[in-house]
């Protein structure tokens, strides 16, 4: 597989959301839900973005889908951006990059049989009719691990595996480029999480998919990612590939966020409360560096200063004041 | 399970299986029968009544309920019982064509307000709650007073009165629709706005629709009584039930039964209406269901 | 089950509160009544709803004797008329005086009639013969007409000639001349005086004990509003009223067994009628008008329908008002001819609309036999109620084919009807509600309604109701009785079949 | 540390039944659960499998209907918690055995304040003046290391962030000084790093006030860092009772064995590029499998499992489990 | 404070909803066949005397005019003049209203009074007798037509028991007490006339009763969904798994927060109390404003039937208004 070439390049994207729309729907104040976020994915690559929530990994996904607008910056699909394009300039794209969602139900309608279901993007796009639509459906289907006795049935006739499964299915019946998995296992008991994850993995070997995979699960996130970013608070903190992140975490609340996770080792014991305080609301974002009031190694520029994006190895940024960029 | 809840057909099968659920609820089952027998009555009325209901007869004038007529008779020898009976026609078509009318404008506004949002929706909100400010009485008396009394405009004026109802079930429902995530879903797969109206949000909505639909149906039903009871509604000698009991107010202290028989008809055809549409939402609830 | 016990414990409750506290005593009269009172104001009512109240409180120059439609001196000793009929003299009685003082004289009298007059509301086209009003002294007045009017004298007894205290100017507001506070108040000085008006629920008129035609009877007259006649009835059987007025007649045999009530029945000037719009193609040919005159089945109508209590009429003018033509042509049913003149005249397939409103209880009933009695003679008839103002519109616009009306006249004089109701002046709402032009008829009556003399204007008359019944632009169908139920204590009522629900309060007692 | 005391809570054959739509759901089969005094066991199983059941039908309080307990004994200090009467009950309930609750946000009343809830509880199994439990409020809020507890007495719950509503019900459960705690996954709605801060309080304040705790989760990794014996759920059935370093090291019964394996990064830190999966679904309780009700998904499945229901036998000193396949008389078929 | 602000918000938003409600109803009126000249100037009128009314009333101007003069008038207080007694519709309301508000009133203190302990009682003893019971109940509360249950009431209490009055708000010799509120049960215990007050009790036993039913009914249904809803709330799990007794947690804790949508409900149903009234008070001929309307209606006293349709709505409106006031009050998560 020739992975590398980039699908989806994200330049400074920035979000904002109206806090409280004054009176007579005047906007009152806005709160930046995205601050000025790159990425980058390629072909054959799974990105794996972190954060908790409210820290805005999922604004990000749907800005890449142009379900939300941007507020600013870039993002380049095949060297065109989408941030810019019409509505009817974004019909073309439609279905090369697709998604997946978190919750298997709610994501597919439960008045649609699968077939409708998975062959939906392609009666929309009015590209295919007829029985050539059950045909790639079955096909699909088969792909997915489902058959011919299922596509007629309703959503709600499916375990949550199943449902993802179909969600798997609509997602790549457009032969998409990209796609957004949006936590597509943390609805999902162990056993069933991983047969998705083997699905997502298999899949990608033999299409070359190129993945953005949001969660908030490390483990998970490790076993999947190529390339992980973390986000707190609306901004990426730090991004490497995979191994040099976990073997090399320099962020603070990176750290934290690892610290954490409870392991399945009742040999080693942790110390889990390693982050005090909650994780702040995007509409009070405290100045300065967003994570100093939870941060353990807080200094005084912290307080003050934002800090810069810094490169410390070849595939490896971070932005914090412990790594001053020289 | 039986073969058709297998059958390949998935409408048909989730249909069957509602109507499974709903035969194992007696209330939904009473309900069911008393507007089947309303609605039997009313269609076969030509031939199951024993007498023309409006063809006068006045040397009969109101006799009391016997054999002859099981009802009695009214103030121009008419049998009550005939009259009736052909009233329930006149009483269900109405709530049919107004929930109809209603029902379908109503909810494909709120789907629109609901789904586009912003400024149209705040419009057509503004709208719905003008009309809202109405108690329903008031407003579709006022509207029929306005057209002239004839049953046509009854019709007119309960549906017009009606349609914020469905507008604002229909438009909450799509609020709600709107942020699932298979609408999103629907997005990226390049479809439009209308498209999703059509496919996702009013489908979605239709559980509650029906619902509505079916209680609304008894509320028409009270309401155009009401129109006719004041004179606002069928005219004579249509033998419709609020403007029979309208006529046999007037006579209500002597003859008793001239009021009375179509205040049955309409309490047990409104009822049946209710405790259907009570039972449906119970089983239509997804909740329960799945 | 405890509601209804409440209900119950409340209701004996009241019962022993009730019953025995509030009974009328012989003093005091009761009548229930159908609706409200609009307006007491006598320049602006044209209602003899209202009247009932307004006309026992004022004096008129003139007054109907007792019942009969002739009139008598009343506030006017005594009057003179010129040769040419057009100017009126009329001397006043001395000695009667408003409540605050002020005498009746010449001035209130003036100042009633224009004041009237420039109201212009109904009362006003009822004494609208009058075109100017002079003071010739404090106690004679002289009024001039526009044209000799033959029933002039008769106007004055009506309700609209009542004569008003001019000191109700200082309640003008906004140049209303009064009318707002008219509308809720009287000052007359007839009788009665308004004590009460509760909107919605009674009005007491007390009596006067100075009036100078003597004190009535009885102290206070209380008029009830009841809007259901078997609410009425119910009153009347346990004696919370006295007389009931606008009983149904379907509720009239069970109230003629209960022996403490009399059911009195008078024949009176009130008719049913069905306006046949003339101007619609196919109704302006008169055999088809012939044949619906002759589908109806007018014995069954007045049988059934009325239970005996109504004399079909004979022409337009009702028996009892002079004028009445006792030989004059009358339609029985007949549906052959009536199938036969449908055929002559090429209309076999006729459908017609009748309209009508509720005003009267009976006309749904006379609507559904007409329809029945059409379909046999081969007439699809279709009805259509509606609201009495709609329904006036329409007639007014001749936007009908066929309409149910009632019709009463305001003074006692055949023109009431023969001018009203054939004037092609009066096309529309003003009478003419068929839309009815003859010239000849024109000219008959227009000469009729001018003259003094009683014989040459019911010749006139004659001869054109023989030209009327031969084109038959209404359908005749009856002249009511007018039922007054009531305690049989009750003594001294007299029927003015000019004053129509309007009560001799002043003479009835109680035993 | 593992200083097991004596049982504390002893369920024998509980069966719980659900009347639903499409039949009746025997959600609950024959469970059997010993609690000792002063341990956290953690209780394992995928979604539906019965173990909020299992801890509400402890206090009594599964909906009925539809739910019924249809067969068992709950003995707690000599007492029959199925057969007492309503009144002893409560006062069982918040006071001697106390429960939180997955929802933070939905399990505190929306229309009282915090310090209002506390209070009534307090007050109701404690003899103290308003003032006395508004004292004992603010201690225990201050040692679920509430940041400003007065401010919180006064909040009301929707104005708290997750974390601190789950605090504020730790606090509320532990201030009658419960024997027992039955934590209902208590910090599945939580974010990770609020989990810790969560999962630590309870770790150490059930260490420091001896209060046994039946937690139960989904996620092994919260089990195996807090737990002291974990039982091991699937489809309303107990499979596997253990130590937890046992359990985690030496698992007998093929569904633990599954579980265990499926979690990503379990293999260690490289990991391999395929998971393992138990291949199948859930099956449906309405209408469970015969026999064994693992046997459709299970690897090592015989005649014998379609057919007859295992019982719990013992294994070790502290390990138990029911399966047809790793009884101690088949020890040769331990992993 | 800010609960003024909310207030005062609220009362803004109203504003163009009222605005739209003058419209309507203004052009409701209008679309109203029958000359109002014509009805004004009597039925033998002559065709000078109604055009000069129809100029003098300014009924000849084009319709936006008339819709200006009608709103400015409407600022001033003013409805118009009523076509069928020629008085202000301001001062006919002001009759009419206090008989409907004493009627409207005695049937809200019955509906709350019995409709929120039926429901609750329901939802406790769900699918027991009781519950089953009080659905019939109100099954035909919701579907018994008002007019006819009126007219079964008045056959049976007052024409064959005899034991209630038939029609009006006092016995025909009654004197009404002085007016202080309008509402004759009210001043009369103000001015202490036991005999009225009874009187006048007595006669509002059957109105309000009829009126309160449908009312009651779905008081009761939305009470007893509503508790129902609560109780399977996880909250209520923590009640109960917290020891309180049933009656603390049915009668505090769910029944304060199952009040939240009954509020709701019972302003929204508001509307099904005023046009109930409209048919009790024909049935029983109480003078009140349904019974002036449905009298506007057979006249078509356009200016009467405007009146009326306005002040229900804004009636209407402020109640619901009054109803958010309240729910605020008791939903301490909306933020105002």
């Amino acid at each position: 597989m020739n992975r590398g070439s980039p699908v989806i390049e994200v330049r400074d994207l920035i979000k904002n959301f109206a806090v409280s729309s004054g009176f007579f729907g005047r906007p009152g104040t806005f709160l930046r839900a995205v601050d000025r976020v790159s990425l980058l994915i390629r072909r054959g690559e799974t990105l794996g973005l972190v954060g908790e929530s409210g820290s805005g990994k999922s604004t990000v996904g749907n800005c890449i889908l142009r379900l939300l607008q941007p507020d600013g910056g870039q993002i380049f699909f095949r060297g065109r951006d989408l941030a810019a394009m019409n509505r009817r300039e974004l019909q073309t794209i439609r279905g090369r990059v697709q998604v997946v969602f978190q919750d298997p139900l709610s994501s597919l309608d439960p008045r649609m049989t699968i077939k409708r279901i998975v062959g939906y993007p392609l009666t929309v796009s009015k590209q295919v009719r007829g029985a050539e639509v059950e045909d790639r459906v079955l096909a699909m289907l088969r792909e997915v691990g489902l058959g011919k006795d299922h596509l007629h049935r309703y959503p709600h006739e499916f375990s949550g595996g199943q449902r993802q499964r179909i969600g798997m299915a609509r997602a790549l019946i457009t032969e998409p480029e990209c796609i957004m998995l949006d936590e597509p296992t943390s609805a999902l008991d162990v056993s069933v999480q991983a047969q998705i994850l083997n699905l997502i993995h298999d899949l990608q070997k033999r299409h070359g998919y190129a993945y953005l995979f949001i969660t908030h699960d490390l483990a998970v996130v490790r076993h999947i990612s190529h390339r992980i970013a973390v986000m707190y608070l609306g901004l990426i903190v730090e991004s490497a590939s995979k191994d040099t992140l976990f073997e090399n975490p320099c962020h603070p609340y990176t750290r934290a966020l690892m610290a954490s996770a409870p392991r399945p080792d009742p040999f080693n014991r942790q110390d889990l409360a390693v982050l005090p305080g909650d994780p702040p609301s995007p509409v009070h974002i405290p100045p300065g560096c967003r994570f100093h009031p939870r941060c353990s190694s807080v200094m005084d520029v912290c307080r003050l200063e934002a800090p810069p994006r810094v490169r410390i190895a070849a595939d490896h940024e971070v932005a914090c004041h412990l790594y001053p960029s020289t | 399970m039986d073969a058709a809840f297998t059958s390949r057909h998935p409408r048909l099968r989730e249909l069957l299986l509602t109507l499974k659920i709903l035969s194992r609820n007696p209330s939904a089952v009473a309900g069911a029968l008393i507007i089947g027998i309303m609605a039997f009555m009313g269609f076969s009325a030509d031939l199951l009544a024993p007498f023309d209901p409006i063809r006068i007869n006045l040397s009969e004038r109101l006799n009391p309920p016997g054999w002859g007529h099981l009802f009695g008779t009214d103030e121009m020898g008419r049998d009550i019982l005939s009259r009736v009976m052909h009233g329930a026609r006149i009483s269900l078509r109405i709530g049919f064509m107004v929930v109809a009318a209603a029902g379908m404008t109503g909810s494909f506004i709120g789907a629109a307000a609901g789904f586009l949002g912003g400024r149209i929706d705040n419009l057509i909100m503004r709208v719905m709650d003008v009309v809202l400010s109405f108690p329903p009485l008031v407003l579709a008396m006022a509207l029929a007073a306005a057209m002239g009394p004839s049953l046509n405009n009854a019709i007119m004026a309960v549906a017009f009165v009606m349609v914020p109802k469905f507008a604002r079930i229909v438009r909450g429902e799509a609020l709600a629709v709107k942020e699932m995530p298979y609408i999103a879903a629907a997005r990226v797969s390049g479809a439009k706005n209308f498209w999703i109206i059509f496919n996702h949000i009013l489908p979605n909505c239709m559980n509650s629709v029906v619902v509505l639909a079916t209680l609304t149906l008894g509320e028409t039903i009270l309401i155009a009584a009401s129109l006719s009871f004041i004179g606002l509604g069928a005219q004579p000698p249509a033998p419709e039930w609020g403007a029979m009991i309208s006529v046999g107010r007037k006579f209500v202290m002597d003859q008793w039964w001239y009021a009375t028989f179509p205040g049955l008809f309409i309490l047990f055809t409104v009822i049946g209406f209710n405790i259907l549409g009570d039972a449906l939402r119970d089983v239509l609830d997804p909740r329960i269901r799945r | 089950m405890k509601r209804l016990f409440l209900i119950v414990v409340l209701g004996c409750f009241g019962l022993l509160l009730n019953g025995t506290v509030w009974a009328a005593g012989p003093e005091t009269l009761v009548v229930g009544v159908s609706s409200d009172i609009h307006t007491l104001d006598p320049s602006v009512s044209s209602d003899n709803y209202d009247w009932r109240q307004i006309y026992p409180c004022y004096d008129r120059l003139v007054a109907y004797k007792a019942g009969s439609t002739e009139v008598e001196p009343s506030a006017a000793e005594s009057w003179s008329v010129n040769e040419d009929g057009t100017i009126w003299t009329f001397s006043i009685r001395r000695g009667i005086a408003f409540d605050d003082g002020t005498p009746l004289d010449a001035g209130a009298v003036k100042f009633a009639f224009e004041r009237t007059l420039q109201i212009g509301r109904g009362p006003a086209d009822n004494i609208g013969a009058i075109d100017s009003v002079e003071v010739l002294d404090d106690y004679t007045v002289q009024i001039t007409l526009k044209n000799a009017f033959g029933p002039f004298i008769q106007t004055l007894a009506t309700d609209a000639a009542s004569i008003m205290n001019p000191n109700i100017m200082k309640h003008e507001k906004d140049g209303d001349l009064a009318q707002g506070w008219l509308a809720e108040n009287t000052d007359g000085s007839g009788p009665f005086r308004l004590a009460e008006w509760t909107r919605g629920q009674r009005a007491v008129l007390e009596a006067k004990p100075d009036y100078w035609g003597g004190p009535a009877q009885i102290k206070q007259a209380v008029i009830r509003f009841m809007s259901e006649s078997a609410d009425r009835r119910m009153a009347l059987e346990r004696g919370d009223i006295d007389i009931a007025e606008n009983i149904l007649i379907d509720q009239l045999p069970a109230l003629e067994e209960n022996p403490d009530v009399e059911v009195n029945k008078y024949p009176s000037q009130l008719v049913e009628y069905v306006y046949i719009n003339n101007r619609k193609p196919g109704l302006d040919d008169p055999r088809v008008r012939q044949a619906l005159c002759f589908a109806v089945d007018y014995d069954g109508i007045i049988h059934y329908v009325l239970q005996g209590q109504g004399v079909q009429m004979r022409g337009p003018v009702p028996e009892g008002m002079w004028g009445h033509k006792k030989d004059l042509f009358q339609h029985k049913r007949d549906v052959s001819k009536a199938k036969a003149l449908l055929k002559e005249a090429g209309q076999e397939d006729l459908e017609l609309t009748l309209i009508y409103s509720e005003r009267r209880s009976s006309w749904e009933q006379i609507a559904t036999i007409l329809q029945a009695n059409f379909a046999d003679a081969g007439i699809t008839l279709n009805l259509e109620l509606m609201a009495n103002p709609t329904l006036r519109d329409q007639v007014d616009k001749g936007n009908f084919e066929l309409c149910l009306g009632a019709w009463s006249p305001d003074y006692a004089d055949p023109s009431m009807f023969m001018n009203f109701w054939f004037d092609s002046d009066n096309w529309g709402l003003p009478g003419n509600r068929s839309f009815y032009k003859n010239e000849r008829v024109d000219q008959l009556i227009r000469k009729s309604v001018t003259l003094s003399d009683q014989e040459k204007r019911v010749e006139l008359y004659n001869r054109a109701q023989e030209i009327i019944m031969d084109e038959a632009p209404y359908i005749f169908l009856y002249q009511v009785k007018t039922i007054v139920p009531m305690r049989k204590n009750v003594k001294g009522y007299v029927y003015n079949p000019m004053l129509e629900s309007m009560y001799n309060f002043q003479d009835i007692w109680k035993k | 540390m593992l200083d097991y005391g004596k049982t504390l809570l002893s369920i024998r054959d509980l069966s719980v039944r659900f009347a639903t739509y499409q039949g009746l759901a025997r959600v609950l089969e024959k469970v059997c659960l010993d609690i000792k005094s002063g341990e956290i066991l953690g209780l394992v199983g995928e979604t539906g499998c019965g173990k909020s059941v299992l801890a509400r039908s402890v206090l009594r309080i599964i909906p009925s209907p539809p739910g019924k307990i249809a067969a068992g004994t709950i003995s707690y200090q000599g007492e029959d918690l199925l057969q007492i009467s309503e009144t002893r009950m409560r006062q069982v309930r918040g006071n001697r055995i106390s429960m939180i609750f997955q929802e933070p946000m939905s399990s505190l009343n929306p229309v009282f304040s915090v310090g209002n809830q506390m209070r009534e509880v307090i007050r109701l199994h404690q003899q103290v003046s308003k003032k006395e439990a508004t004292r004992i409020a603010l201690d225990m809020l201050r040692q679920v290391q509430m940041p400003d507890p007065a401010a919180v007495l006064g909040k009301f719950p929707h104005e708290l962030s997750g974390g601190m509503r789950q605090r504020v019900m730790i606090a509320m459960e532990l201030s009658c000084g419960p024997d027992l705690l039955l934590a209902d996954e208590p910090t599945t709605a939580l974010d990770v790093t609020v989990q810790g801060q969560v999962l630590a309080i309870l770790r150490r304040l059930a260490g420091e006030k001896g209060v046994s705790v039946l937690f139960i989760t989904h996620d092994m990794g919260v089990v195996a860092q807090i737990c002291d014996r974990v039982a091991v759920m699937y489809a309303g059935q107990m499979v596997e009772v253990a130590e937890v370093k046992e359990l985690f090291s030496a698992p007998a019964h093929p569904y633990t064995r599954g579980l265990i394996s499926a979690i990503p990064g379990a293999e260690g830190e490289k990991g391999a590029e395929h998971l393992y999966s138990i291949p199948g679904v859930v099956p449906g309780l309405i209408d469970p499998p015969e026999g064994c009700r693992y046997h459709p998904r299970c690897e090592k499945k015989r005649a014998v499992c379609t057919e007859q229901t295992p019982v719990m036998v013992k294994l070790h000193a502290d390990h138990d489990v029911a399966c047809h396949c790793c009884g101690p008389s088949r020890e040769e078929g331990r992993p | 404070m800010r609960i003024l602000r909310y207030i005062l918000r609220r009362l803004l938003y109203v504003l163009p909803v009222l605005l739209g409600v003058t419209i309507l109803v203004f052009f409701i009126s209008h679309a109203i066949p029958g000359d109002p000249a014509q009805m004004i100037a009597g039925p033998k009128a002559s065709r000078q005397a109604v055009e000069e009314i129809r100029r003098s009333h300014g009924l000849d101007k084009p319709l936006p005019i008339q819709y200006l003069r009608f709103v400015s008038g409407l600022v001033q207080g003013d409805l118009g003049r009523s076509i069928r007694n020629h008085r202000p519709v301001v001062e006919d309301l002001k009759d009419f209203l206090p008989a409907t508000l004493e009627l409207t009133l005695a049937a809200m203190i019955l509906c709350l009074g019995v409709g929120i302990p039926l429901g609750i009682l329901a939802a406790v003893k769900r699918n027991k007798l009781t519950d089953h019971l009080t659905r019939v109940f109100s099954v035909f509360g919701v579907s018994t037509p008002v007019f006819w249950l009126g007219l079964m009431l008045l056959l049976l209490f007052y024409r064959n028991l005899g034991w209630l009055p038939g029609s009006g708000r006092l016995d025909i010799m009654v004197q009404p007490p002085p007016q202080f509120t309008g509402m004759y049960t009210l001043d009369a215990l103000l001015a202490g006339q036991w005999a009225t007050f009874a009187n006048a009790l007595w006669h509002i036993i059957l109105p309000a009763f009829c009126l309160s039913y449908v009312y009651l009914a779905i008081i009761t249904r939305i009470v007893r969904s509503s508790m129902i809803g609560v109780l399977g709330q996880d909250f209520i799990t923590t009640a109960r798994a917290n020891g309180l007794s049933e009656a603390i947690i049915v009668l505090k804790h769910a029944f304060k927060n199952s009040l939240i949508p009954t509020v709701t409900i019972t302003g929204l149903s508001f509307g099904e109390l005023m046009g109930g009234a409209i048919l009790t008070e024909t049935i029983f001929a109480w003078p009140g404003m349904g019974k002036y309307v449905v009298d506007s209606v057979n006249y078509l006293d356009f200016p009467g039937i405007m009146g009326f349709t306005l002040m229900v709505s804004l009636v209407y409106v402020l109640v619901n208004l009054t109803v958010d006031v309240i729910y605020a009050f008791l939903n301490p998560t909306i933020r105002y």
